[in-house]
């Protein structure tokens, strides 16, 4: 993207430099980069601060795109992305001086993340498990269905608390499972998601929980055509098809990324592992006007009962 | 086990096969036009690229399925020029210009997306032709042109013309007939068909994202040349890759056999196989990848 | 035209063209050139830290450029690198994590980096003897290959070899981690000195000894060199093999001299990218360095500028100059 | 003497060749006209001038009437009745003869290619000429003589003023070139202009009406009447021509077989092929193979040489057996090889001299690994000079000499070769000047003086019959006939091998 320095609004020099990175699928993914971007544009709007960000292309260019960032000694470095967090943790010890975050930082040894890396995740599980029980309350085939992007432990997070929320609420309903593939690739397919979700719904699911980036495109595209049921996934994803999206996974990036930038800007930043789940509202699902005609109330008041529950620790939700 | 046999017995499984086949289809028609006019196709995969990428941006700014097929079209004959100014005219290696082609159409579409629309990895997104295979006009095209390119090969007289450039331009010249322009004139032709596959990329899923083509037109190119260079067998090699990708779909969903990371691999691995157990029988055209 | 003529030849064309178009594309995307072309080498060729990763980008991609030019020079064509990289990675990384604490970092790097090179090597044979064996066309293979080991290497991962909840195999110890050449903030290790040497030797290789010859020979005139009673079907699949090797090598430069570990991804695209490297050296070793310096200055230089225009002109640059490459070299062989 | 059928003046270069040097030719109509020169003189570039083929850089034209030679092409010249034999067959193997013969003329009937029409065309063309051919063949299936046939059927067809026929004898048995020639008689007497282009003369002396002598790319002779062929000989080579061949001495009856080949079968890629072949060869001894090509000889070459798979039967090589051995194991128990094609078999074109020497000899020059490259140094300006290869210059592509300095080359890295003991020679002299032939064969003749075996496979028969002491025919696979000693030496023997040679018994 022409991810030109864009000024603040308002006069006078940026209050922070900010850098962002995105992950594969990119901006515009309308799921999880979207979110990322959200949160950035409002911290640059809201806050006053400058913001640089690349879209890397592939494997090699990531870690460079980092470095060109930290090189330029920003105030601030956002990873977005689970497969940033070594080249995170390598980086804040090479420039101690400039603050990085990671997204979905999975730490990759014993130590301690250094000082100057905040390290954000979400238990995704969590949310998972609620709109998989949301599917399992819903459902009238009995079977529903899961597209993941790469097979990666993350996305196993999504599908593992998916389909404990599903046989919570119905032990015997059916969970399909597909992934789309192996490499990063798998993130940004809609053609293939599209034809995993496709082969899923004409195998009797009628409602599939995408956690798969842009690939998840492809999954709405299949629910609308063929007019089933499909749960989001990160940000809101009802206005992809508002016929059929029965409610997202929501994954609050946004606030996280905001609340790191404003955190720079504050001068209270600081480094450690920070993780998000429902009691925090780190990661939720949707249930407002919008598709309050796809999500009865019944289901919501289920599915904010087994929040409370899991919340209260009352469940133990998996998360592999 | 048994959803999974049923699953494969239905028509929404004979739709998917299809749906993933017309790209890979229509590149390797594309592909054994013009090697059979003997340049290399390489380029397959930026001519699939190019036309997904022409066709959803076009679909996007003017709102016509239409013309975002044709814009797929003129996308690949762009491609296929520059391929065949470079092989034909300046009698460069092929295969280089063909990797080259490829490099240079993944950077180009990355880079128009960051100019016009502020990203490099999707194009905005708009209607599309939807995932109904009856309903999608790629589907009758590539149906056309399958009967179109075999009728054409064999039949007509530039088919003829494509099939004795390929082995010995010398006696077509002798013939007095231009080497050069029967060459052009399969290279773009199969240019604009190989970039109408590509539309099948884009259209159906509403937009472009970066590297759509994802090896298909390797892939492509791997079934003309199992194909022996014939157009008909070629489709029938890129149903076949339909079929195992769709039965591989619906292995994972029904959890039938190897983990997703293996089944994935399944028409590869079926594809060296046969090549480890089925040695070559057909010689490629003679004159391919010869500058003249 | 001698052959040097013709290089300095070549050079200007590709440098006019890169820049006629480099230009366009600036001007294009609202970025004046001169500006946009001053800060792109300035970053790359101007900063150490900016040097530094030119270093850095080209390293691997002399490794895998080799991979491509020397089976070019045998008459076949390597398009397996990206998978010949990918399971060389793995298996050093694997290995060098599991070396006895305690060895000394001279021996840690040297038997890490020859696994490396082994199992490179071993996808390169297999390749190679696919192709002279079995008269399977060696692209096909090869694309196959790629793509079977990046998802075995997952699967491998996923099942057994990657860490907690990341994507990454265990660090390696640091005996076996390349030092770094203290270009301050880049990633320049000392392999970007050992990717000189292999250069050379393939150079040397190539010049001066039997096999070398035979490769050349083979790859210029295969009936003629067969006649003549070169062992020409082992000599191919050989070079196949050592190109497996040298892909090999450029797993061990992001293994022990990068990411210290192997994870999903690593060197994504620097197999495919040897193939222009190679092409624009036309299958000379030595020159392969300064392709692989070119296009390091392009990829590092994109990025640097990447706010003013989007990076990716720097992947049709990339384009333009192997097609200005191929296109001088049209019929010269006539 | 009315207008010319055909009138040309041209010159032509390529790169530094001067190919034509405003070379001139002049045709009368009802003329059979000889073209004659040595190799490399410009006769097949001044041919294609005319048939539009090869561009001129400067001259001029007249068929009939002026030409515009910047317009001219091969559309133009055949509509002007204009039709080629070209030297190297100019037939897609893949493509039936009916698709060959239609190809830059196809009918069209409803928007599709009328196959069936082309077929009529060509039987019928054919026939005229008094032959049967199967329209549907696949031209690559035929043999060589058989696809020159074809094509002598379809250009035929279509030329009413001017049949160029070039070196069309080189792949006929006699008796064919017997029939060619009453064809071309016939069309003479028509009323239509042959230019015949060769460099045999007693074809000159047989068939023609006038000739004319290129050399160098310059016209340096012309007659239209009675000429001696050795005038036309002086006037090839711009000097004396050399003095002919000799046979080396007779070896002793109980020399040893240095060469055996038992029973071998050798099959084509596709059909054919050596049969049942057994030939032993003594030291000393030269033995010639003769043979129509696509007899099988060039299977059995390939066989013997190691270059392709013996189906059947035994190859020995100094008394050990080589059947399965590799080439670099026969070459080592000391056969050398000179092949048929140099191009593709004898020469890595884009190499240098120095490179294609050290090919051939690399046990000589090989240092453990490494290759000795002041030893490659050394050999190969000691055999560029030993053997008059020009340029004798050792960085020099082997591809850029001529056709004779390149096959000078083969023969000199393969018969100056130390430990020789069996020698396959195939076509040596084809495409080679005189000059440098009476050189190859003196080599021949020289190694089997110093105790080789000689298996000379050629097409010529004076060749044959000057060089060898056994001749056997080869026919449809299998040896046809043999003659030795007195009997090739009586005047009917070129009759005799003739006869074996198209599967006749004399
Ligand atoms: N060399 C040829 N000449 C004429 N027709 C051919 C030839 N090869 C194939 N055909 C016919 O053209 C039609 C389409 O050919 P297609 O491209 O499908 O090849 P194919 O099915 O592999 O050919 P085949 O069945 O002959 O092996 C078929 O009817 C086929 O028989
Ligand atoms: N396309 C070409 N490129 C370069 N040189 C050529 C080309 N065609 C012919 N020549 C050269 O031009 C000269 C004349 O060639 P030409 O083929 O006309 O000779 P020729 O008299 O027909 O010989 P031959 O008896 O061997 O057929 C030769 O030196 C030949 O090498
Ligand atoms: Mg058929
Ligand atoms: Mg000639």
């Amino acid at each position: 993207a022409p991810a030109r320095p864009q000024p603040a609004t308002g006069a006078g020099a940026p209050r922070a430099r900010i850098g962002l990175v995105f992950d594969v699928g990119g901006k515009d993914d309308r799921s999880f980069n979207d979110v990322a971007w959200r949160g950035l544009v409002r911290a640059r709007d809201q806050l006053g601060v400058a913001i640089t960000t690349i879209e890397p292309s592939d494997g090699a260019d990531r870690e460079a795109a980092l470095r060109q960032l930290a090189a330029q000694h920003l105030d601030l470095v956002i990873g977005v992305g689970f497969i940033f967090s070594a080249d995170l943790e390598r980086l804040a010890r090479e420039f101690p001086d400039v603050a990085f975050a990671g997204i979905d930082y999975a730490p990759t040894g014993p130590d301690q993340p250094p000082p100057n890396l905040a390290g954000l995740r979400f238990r995704e599980h969590e949310g998972s498990f609620i709109v998989g029980a949301i599917a399992g309350l819903s459902t009238r085939t009995r079977t529903v269905g899961f597209v993941g992007g790469m097979k990666i432990p993350l996305i196993r997070k999504f599908e593992a608390g998916y389909v404990a929320g599903v046989k919570h609420v119905c032990p015997d309903c059916k969970v399909f499972s597909a992934y789309a593939g192996t490499e990063p690739k798998a993130f940004a397919d809609p053609a293939l998601g599209q034809e995993l979700a496709l082969a899923q719904y004409e195998g009797g699911a009628d409602i599939v929980f995408h956690a798969s980036g842009k690939t998840g495109a492809g999954v709405i595209a299949a629910a609308r055509a063929k007019g089933k049921r499909v749960i989001g996934v990160d940000s809101d994803q009802f206005h992809e098809a508002p016929c059929c999206v029965l409610t997202s996974m929501v994954k609050q990036v946004d606030v996280a990324v905001f609340d790191a930038v404003a955190d720079v800007v504050a001068g209270r930043f600081r480094g450690g592992i920070r993780e998000l789940g429902l009691a925090d509202d780190g990661v939720g699902f949707v249930a407002n006007a919008d598709n309050a005609h796809l999500l009865s109330a019944d289901v919501v008041t289920r599915a904010r009962a087994l929040a409370a529950d899991v919340i209260a620790g009352r469940i133990e939700v998996p998360s592999q | 086990m048994t959803g999974f046999v049923a699953s494969l017995i239905t028509l929404g499984f004979l739709a998917q096969v299809l749906r993933i086949a017309i790209p890979y289809v229509l590149a390797a028609l594309g592909g054994t036009l013009s090697e059979r006019a003997g340049v290399i196709d390489l380029a397959l995969e930026a001519k699939l690229l190019m036309g997904a990428f022409a066709a959803a941006v076009l679909g996007y700014e003017t709102g016509s399925i239409a013309v975002g097929i044709a814009g797929a079209a003129a996308a690949g004959v762009a491609v296929a020029a520059i391929q065949a100014l470079w092989s034909v005219r300046l009698g460069a290696d092929q295969v280089v210009t063909g990797i080259a082609l490829n490099l240079g159409a993944f950077g180009f579409t990355r880079y128009f997306l960051g100019v016009r629309y502020g990203q490099g990895a999707n194009s905005p997104r708009f209607d599309g032709v939807g995932t109904g295979v009856l309903t999608n006009p790629i589907t009758w095209i590539a149906a056309a042109l399958v009967a179109l390119v075999v009728v054409g090969l064999w039949q007509t007289r530039l088919g003829l013309r494509v099939r004795a450039v390929g082995e010995r331009p010398d006696a077509v010249a002798a013939a007095g007939v231009s080497v050069a322009r029967v060459r052009w004139a399969a290279v773009l032709i199969g240019g604009a068909i190989a970039g109408v596959g590509g539309a099948q990329l884009s259209l159906p899923v509403d937009g472009f994202v970066a590297e759509a083509s994802g090896g298909r037109g390797y892939v492509a190119l791997a079934a003309v040349i199992m194909s022996g260079w014939r157009p008909g067998r070629a489709a029938l090699w890129c149903l076949a890759f339909g079929l195992a990708d769709a039965v591989q779909y619906r292995m994972q969903t029904h959890g039938v056999g190897l983990p997703a990371e293996l089944t994935r691999l399944l028409p590869y691995v079926l594809a060296l196989v046969l090549l480890a157990v089925w040695p070559r029988r057909v010689a490629p055209p003679r004159a391919l990848g010869q500058p003249d | 035209m001698t052959g040097r003529a013709r290089t300095i030849h070549l050079t200007v064309v590709a440098l006019l063209a890169t820049m006629a178009v480099g230009s366009l594309l600036m001007i294009v995307a609202g970025a004046s050139p001169l500006h946009a072309w001053g800060q792109l080498l300035q970053k790359t060729l101007g900063e150490r830290q900016g040097f530094g990763q030119v270093l850095f980008r080209a390293t691997p991609l002399v490794f895998t450029g080799l991979a491509v030019a020397v089976p070019l020079r045998a008459g076949l064509f390597n398009i397996g690198g990206e998978g010949q990289l990918t399971a060389a990675a793995l298996a050093c990384a694997v290995v060098a994590a599991a070396l006895p604490p305690g060895l000394p970092a001279p021996l840690a790097v040297l038997i890490a980096t020859a696994v490396a090179f082994l199992a490179g090597a071993a996808v390169g044979a297999a390749t190679g003897a696919m192709r002279i064996y079995r008269g399977a066309h060696e692209v096909i293979v090869a694309i196959g290959l790629n793509a079977i080991i990046a998802g075995v290497a997952l699967w491998l991962g996923n099942r057994s070899l990657f860490v907690g909840e990341s994507t990454r195999t265990a660090t390696i110890p640091a005996a076996a981690q390349l030092p770094e050449l203290g270009l301050a903030g880049s990633n320049a290790s000392v392999s970007a000195l050992g990717a000189l040497a292999v250069a050379a030797l393939m150079a040397w290789l190539l010049a001066r000894t039997r096999v070398g010859f035979t490769w050349r020979m083979t790859g210029q005139g295969l009936d003629a060199a067969r006649a003549a009673g070169l062992p020409v079907d082992r000599a191919r699949v050989w070079a196949m093999t050592v190109a497996g090797g040298m892909a090999g090598l450029a797993g061990a430069h992001f293994v022990l001299g990068h990411k210290h570990a192997y994870e999903d991804g690593l060197g994504r695209g620097v197999g495919f990218l040897g193939i222009a490297v190679a092409l624009l050296a036309q299958g000379e070793a030595l020159a392969i360095i300064g392709a692989a310096l070119v296009f390091g200055v392009l990829g590092q230089g994109g990025l640097a500028i990447a706010s003013d225009v989007p990076k990716e002109m720097v992947d049709v640059l990339q384009a333009v100059v192997v097609l200005v490459a191929a296109a001088s070299l049209g019929r010269r062989r006539a | 003497m009315t207008a010319p059928a055909m009138r040309v003046r041209a010159s032509r270069r390529f790169g530094d060749c001067v190919a034509l040097a405003d070379a001139a030719l002049e045709v009368a109509a009802g003329t059979v006209h000889a073209l004659c020169g040595e190799n490399g003189a410009g006769k097949s570039t001044l041919m294609r001038v005319v048939y539009g083929l090869e561009r001129a850089d400067r001259g001029e034209l007249e068929l009939g009437e002026r030409i515009d030679l910047a317009r001219h092409g091969v559309a133009q010249a055949q509509a002007r009745g204009v039709g080629m034999v070209h030297q190297h067959g100019m037939l897609v193997p893949t493509l039936t003869l009916a698709d060959n013969a239609a190809l830059g003329h196809e009918p069209v009937r409803g928007g599709r290619y009328d196959r069936a029409a082309a077929a009529r065309a060509l039987v019928a063309a054919a026939a005229r000429l008094g032959q049967r051919l199967d329209p549907d063949a696949l031209a690559g299936d035929l043999t060589v003589g058989e696809q020159q046939r074809a094509e002598l059927a379809m250009v035929a067809a279509r030329a009413t003023r001017l049949l160029i026929l070039d070196e069309p004898t080189a792949l006929l048995a006699p008796r064919e070139v017997d029939a060619l020639f009453a064809m071309v008689r016939a069309f003479a007497d028509g009323g239509g202009a042959v230019v015949l282009v060769t460099h045999k003369l007693d074809e000159v002396m047989a068939v023609a009406d006038e000739v004319t002598v290129l050399r160098a790319g310059r016209t340096v002779a012309s007659w239209s009447a009675e000429v001696t062929a050795a005038e036309i000989a002086r006037a090839m080579i711009g000097g004396e021509p050399p003095p002919p061949a000799t046979r080396a001495p007779t070896p002793a009856a109980d020399a040893a077989i240095a060469l055996a080949i038992e029973g071998v079968a050798a099959p084509g890629p596709r059909g054919g092929g050596a049969v049942d072949v057994t030939l032993r060869v003594a030291a000393g001894e030269v033995v010639g193979v003769a043979g129509v090509e696509g007899n099988g000889q060039r299977e059995l070459a390939l066989a013997v040489a190691g270059l392709a798979p013996v189906a059947r039967g035994a190859v020995a090589v100094g008394g050990v057996d080589v059947t399965r051995a590799t080439v670099a194991a026969r070459r080592a128990l000391g056969l050398a090889h000179v092949p048929e094609d140099r191009h593709l078999h004898g020469l890595v074109q884009g190499a240098s001299v120095a490179d294609n020497v050290a090919l051939g000899r690399l046990a000589e020059v090989g240092r453990g690994p490494l290759i000795d490259r002041a030893a490659v140094a050394t050999l190969t300006t000691q055999l560029l000079a030993a053997h008059d290869v020009r340029p004798a210059d050792p960085a020099a592509r082997a591809g850029a000499l001529s056709g004779g300095n390149q096959q000078k080359l083969v023969v000199a890295r393969e018969l100056d070769r130390p430990g020789l003991r069996a020698v396959l020679a195939v076509h040596p002299t084809r495409g080679v000047d005189l000059a440098a032939s009476a050189r190859i064969h003196a080599r021949l003749r020289d190694v089997a003086a110093a105790g080789a075996a000689v298996l000379l496979i050629a097409a010529d028969l004076d060749e044959l019959l000057a060089l060898c002491h056994r001749v056997v025919v080869m026919h449809r696979g299998a040896l046809a006939g043999e003659l030795a000693g007195a009997a090739l030496a009586a005047p009917d023997a070129r009759a005799r091998l003739g006869a074996w040679m198209v599967g006749a018994t004399p």
